[in-house]
């Protein structure tokens, strides 16, 4: 066990996975001579040579695409996005190509590829490049998503994704890479599909998951100093859910807030919800409610900015609220 | 037997080429005829584009590669399929969405797969798989195979993005593939000098130091001669090439389209008609005195036969069962 | 008032908006010398010249991009989409540049346009070709979605959408294109963000929209024939969603039913769900369920699409299930 | 006054044209350097790319252009912005966040605009901004105005899709445009030969039929030269061009990117410098007789004192309203 930070955990990860299987490359623009945009790559292409950690232009549709098809051609491809935002021109490749192949060639052909990169906002990169996708890739099926909130959840969850099968998007948090935790060394898998209860209550559940694991459980900090006792969960994985963790959860409480960094209308958390009332009705004492971005293209101004993500402050009102304290 | 191996000098080998060419057009050929046929008869559904009057292409072109080598294509794939030696039965029992067809009845005209034989599809976004082919060719390449990679795809994906951004990386990484543009003059409606500022595809290659050709796709051998030198250069220096290969479509785009109209006139499919790839072997051949009438008809016969059997066999075959629904979604 | 099909009110909103207005003008392939590739702008190449109807190469991201841009210089363009699968190719100009335009120009510019096009299924067009992506533009603040289930509302919702001054979303349909209904002469304009109650009922409340808006008034009746008396609600609009009407039948009704063409995960159908059990909670006497496509890529073979479609009995059995008759 | 108008042959409007030139590339410098102060204050936030080097760029292009044609900009826009008579004191505001800023704080860096100067925006997605500026000029050429657009992206943008298809329409359509590819030989930390196949960036425009040149970007006069005669082109003929400006960047890519390092060395960095566009321009008008040092120092300290109250201004002004965050996300 070590403590690392995100960014080295995940580098870690691609570093092992690369050293196990030589089938395993990392692909992206500046993963190599420059290090990784946000360094997550450090010292790859030294290590494993630009065979396996390949720069490449900024053609994301197509450096995607050639992903896809190394795949179909057994190779186990590791595509970094420099942002989510960038891969909204890739979409198609995601889509069509690696979330369709398995299923409309019946079976023949598997699909053994990752994307991954930071989602969500930072700090004050306006409106482009503040984006979270969360809602639109768990929408589609044929991929797994994942969202790690912690370093040991990036390590384990993006090896998990390396050994997969299956196209898995794997959804970081610029604002994540430097924050630090225990890792476990060498072999650790976090299996995808499997929330994590990071704190335990019994008056209300909070549902969370990537950075905004962190500020729900400042909420829920500040929710026992006001005597309320919440369960924290972390989802994890948002395609599949884990519903039996959810529901789990909220049998107990009774009460649920759903905390997404995206948008509000048609967001991931609209599905936790959809998942607990048709599944808890009876168990539920109030509506769920929800935390999420204001519902805005991000603006520039830091100030803005704080009023339209999601905070602590806003998870404590809504929990409050659904425990009718206010 | 890789047809690579053939010596061009060889004149029985050479003979025994043309006539396994001709055996495969008039294959292609009559296997789309009863495609359309079927299709009328509600037997097949959805997007249905046929081959037929670009038969030299698939036929040309994959004589000139190995069993090993990966093909991949747009939706008008029916063709290299059969070319590439699915059984016609497999093909047609995925045309009609059975489940003895080469994608389980699951993907149907546009999307055959077989990856057995390294057919790697029937892609139907106009340009997404052409960095599949450059992904493919990577692939090879990373494993330090002497596979080669070859993509079909029509000139109206050239205007995309995506086969921009295939072929520079291609050029920059060294990558085995052959990038093999069907110019067939129109996509769907549109003309191709009315949507593409530069109407020789070939040209694009100067923007990516690609070695390129133009071909006659009605001539069988050319193509045929064409990719095998474009085959060379990739397995041997990791080469890519952009081969143009200017044909036509003898029908409608799809089977729910126009034979012409305002977009052609019937008088220029008529002429265009003339040039048939597969008239022009049979001629030949008889020229050589390689085949006689009779023996094209026979292999005519022959071949008929074999889509009869095709269809016979797709027609008996059964439907996905209903847990194939859920099947396939995710590899376990 | 005259009888038109689905296509030709879509053509008629087009060809009145073009007469009246000299800056709309129509892009997109095939939409000039080849009458549209669904014939939804027949004639009007004959009519505006190529000025005004523009036949594009197959190049989605740009044109939507072109369009955009002539949007930015004050033009009112309308972006026709072959289908919306696509507009996959295009996202980054619908999210990243006309979505956000206004807002991130401090208001300085806005965005009249409209990209329309069929959505979702047709008839065993296979997986790459059967996506309907309702909740993936739903969730852009920025955009407007509508998606008319009759001739008139195609009609009324296009004209509404060409004179909005923000990007509006209009999901067509392949399947509706030949179905028949009244349609009002001339001015005729479908307030955007408005449902529309199609039969009214006591029991339960079934929301739909586009396609499946047929699909439910025929569960409806067979409802009917069961003693289940049914409200009918199509949305009409996604982006924004009449929350009044939604609540509105649901009080009444106390239960519901969401039907929609898309996949289950974070679909459309979450959010409906999400709004009424927040704000309707107390009302509620069962959870609400939904019916939707099965969570699979498309399948070509003709029974197993089925399979994967909502279906009037689908609707039926969640009815009865949210009445608990089953 | 429209600078296409000032006769090259008329020595006095010459040299004010020049001297005005050199104002403008001194305010960016200044403007930039002012810039990077703040940042390191953190009066800035984000990503904010300098201009630095790349002065002569902007300021050349856009003296051969009409104030009402159209700019658009990628993210590394704050040089045209300020080029284009944007008040320095709005663009400092922006980077600021202000509600004074040309985008009302809301847009930053990335995203200055000012519509009522035709200054079209920064666009952060690279790339993303080819297809508009095509769009721009198709509503000038639609509304039948002699509009010219102008678009300046860098060179790494030449291997995404994007640029291919804006081209290929801006070409077949007869778009009154000019692309102008900044090559300042690095796309972040990528040295351009590494990742295209070709460096040559004009040669592109063989595939699209379009008129091209390759020109010093180091020289001033030079791009103003080719920049009118491409605008020429564009309003007289509608008639595209593609502008491949050889510049360089002195600065690292961001404000949060190192100046050198593993990508490119400080003696490359070093040698270029030696190129300053800005000195070289001085030394010009010194040799010409039109300004001697003290007459540059004054322009120094004119513009240095334009960047201070800019700054001042920027300080003073207040953060957008909280109301703010909810306004135009729609136009009523
Ligand atoms: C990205 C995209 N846009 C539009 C379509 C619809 N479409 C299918 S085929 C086709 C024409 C393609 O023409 P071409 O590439 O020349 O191939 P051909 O059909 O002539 O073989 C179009 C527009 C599509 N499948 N994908
Ligand atoms: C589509 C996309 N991919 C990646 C990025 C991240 N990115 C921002 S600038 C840049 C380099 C662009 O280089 P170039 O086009 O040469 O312009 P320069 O910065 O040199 O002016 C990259 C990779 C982006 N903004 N958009
Ligand atoms: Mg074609
Ligand atoms: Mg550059």
């Amino acid at each position: 066990m070590a403590t690392l930070t995100y960014r080295d955990a995940l580098n870690q990860a691609l570093r092992e996975e690369m050293q196990r299987d030589p089938e395993v490359f990392l692909m992206g623009e500046e993963v190599g001579v420059y290090q990784g945009a946000y360094k997550v790559s450090r010292g790859l292409l030294e290590e494993f040579g630009s065979k396996r950690v390949v720069d490449t232009p900024i053609a994301e549709l197509g450096f995607a695409g050639v992903g896809v098809g190394a795949a179909m051609g057994g190779l186990r491809p590791v595509i970094e996005f420099m942002t989510w935002n960038f891969a909204l021109l890739a979409l198609d490749q995601i889509v069509n190509s690696a979330a369709k192949m398995l299923y409309m060639s019946g079976g023949q052909l598997k699909m053994p590829i990752v994307f991954r990169g930071p989602n969500g906002a930072a700090l004050q990169l306006g409106a482009q490049h503040s984006q979270a996708w969360e809602s639109w890739f768990a929408h589609i099926p044929g991929l797994k998503v994942v969202a790690p909130a912690t370093p040991a959840d990036a390590k384990g969850l993006l090896k998990s994704a390396i050994r997969d099968d299956n196209p898995v998007i794997v959804l970081e948090g610029e604002m994540l890479y430097n924050t630090k935790g225990d890792v476990p060394d060498g072999e650790y898998l976090t299996p995808i599909g499997k929330a994590d209860l990071k704190r335990t209550g019994t008056d209300v559940t909070l549902v969370c998951h990537s950075k905004t694991v962190a500020l729900t459980l400042k909420a829920a900090e500040q929710l026992a100093e006001q005597n309320v006792s919440a369960d924290v969960l972390d989802l994890r994985s948002l395609r599949p859910m884990d519903e039996a963790a959810l529901l789990e959860s909220v049998a107990k409480t009774n009460r649920c807030v759903v905390v997404e960094e995206g948008w509000p209308h048609a967001g991931i958390g609209a599905q936790v919800v959809d998942i607990i009332q048709r599944d808890a009705f009876d168990q539920l004492d109030a509506p769920v409610l929800r935390v999420t971005q204001a519902d805005v293209p991000m603006p520039y101004n830091k100030q803005l900015e704080r009023l339209a993500k999601p905070s602590p402050e806003k998870v404590v009102a809504a929990a409050r609220r659904v425990l009718y304290l206010d | 037997m890789a047809t690579a191996a053939v010596s061009a000098k060889d004149t029985k080998a050479q003979a025994e080429l043309h006539r396994r060419m001709l055996r495969q057009m008039l294959l292609v050929r009559r296997f789309e005829e009863k495609t359309a046929e079927c299709y009328a008869l509600g037997k097949i559904g959805g997007f249905c584009h046929l081959y037929i009057g670009q038969e030299a292409v698939g036929v040309g072109s994959l004589a000139a590669l190995r069993d090993d080598d990966y093909v991949i294509c747009s939706y008008r794939e029916h063709g290299q399929a059969l070319i590439r030696g699915i059984p016609p039965g497999a093909v047609m029992a995925e045309l009609f969405g059975k489940a003895t067809g080469c994608s389980g009845g699951k993907g149907g005209s546009m999307h055959l797969f077989d990856a057995a034989r390294h057919f790697m599809g029937g892609h139907g976004i106009v340009g997404g798989h052409i960095p599949l082919a450059a992904g493919l060719a990577f692939a090879a390449k990373y494993r330090g195979t002497d596979q080669v990679c070859i993509c079909y795809f029509g000139e109206a994906a050239v205007n995309i993005g995506a086969f921009h951004e295939a072929l520079n990386m291609a050029s920059v990484w060294k990558l085995p593939v052959i990038f093999l543009c069907e110019n067939n003059r129109y996509g769907m409606g549109t003309a191709f000098e009315r949507v593409a500022a530069v109407t020789d595809v070939a040209e694009h290659a100067c923007s990516y130091d690609m070695a390129a050709e133009l071909v006659n796709g009605m001539d069988v051998l050319a193509v045929y001669e064409a990719t095998k030198r474009a085959a060379d250069r990739a397995r041997k220096g990791g080469h890519p090439t952009l081969l143009e290969v200017r044909t036509y479509r003898f029908m409608g785009h799809s089977m729910s389209d126009p034979l012409h109209g305002v977009y052609r006139t019937k008088e220029e499919v008529e002429e265009q008609k003339k040039r048939d790839p597969i008239t022009q072997l049979a001629h030949k051949l008889k020229d050589d005195g390689v085949l006689d009438q009779a023996a094209i008809d026979a292999l005519d016969t022959e071949v008929h036969a074999e889509v009869e059997a095709a269809v016979k066999f797709a027609d008996e075959s059964a439907d996905p069962a209903p847990e194939a629904l859920t099947m396939h979604v995710l590899a376990d």
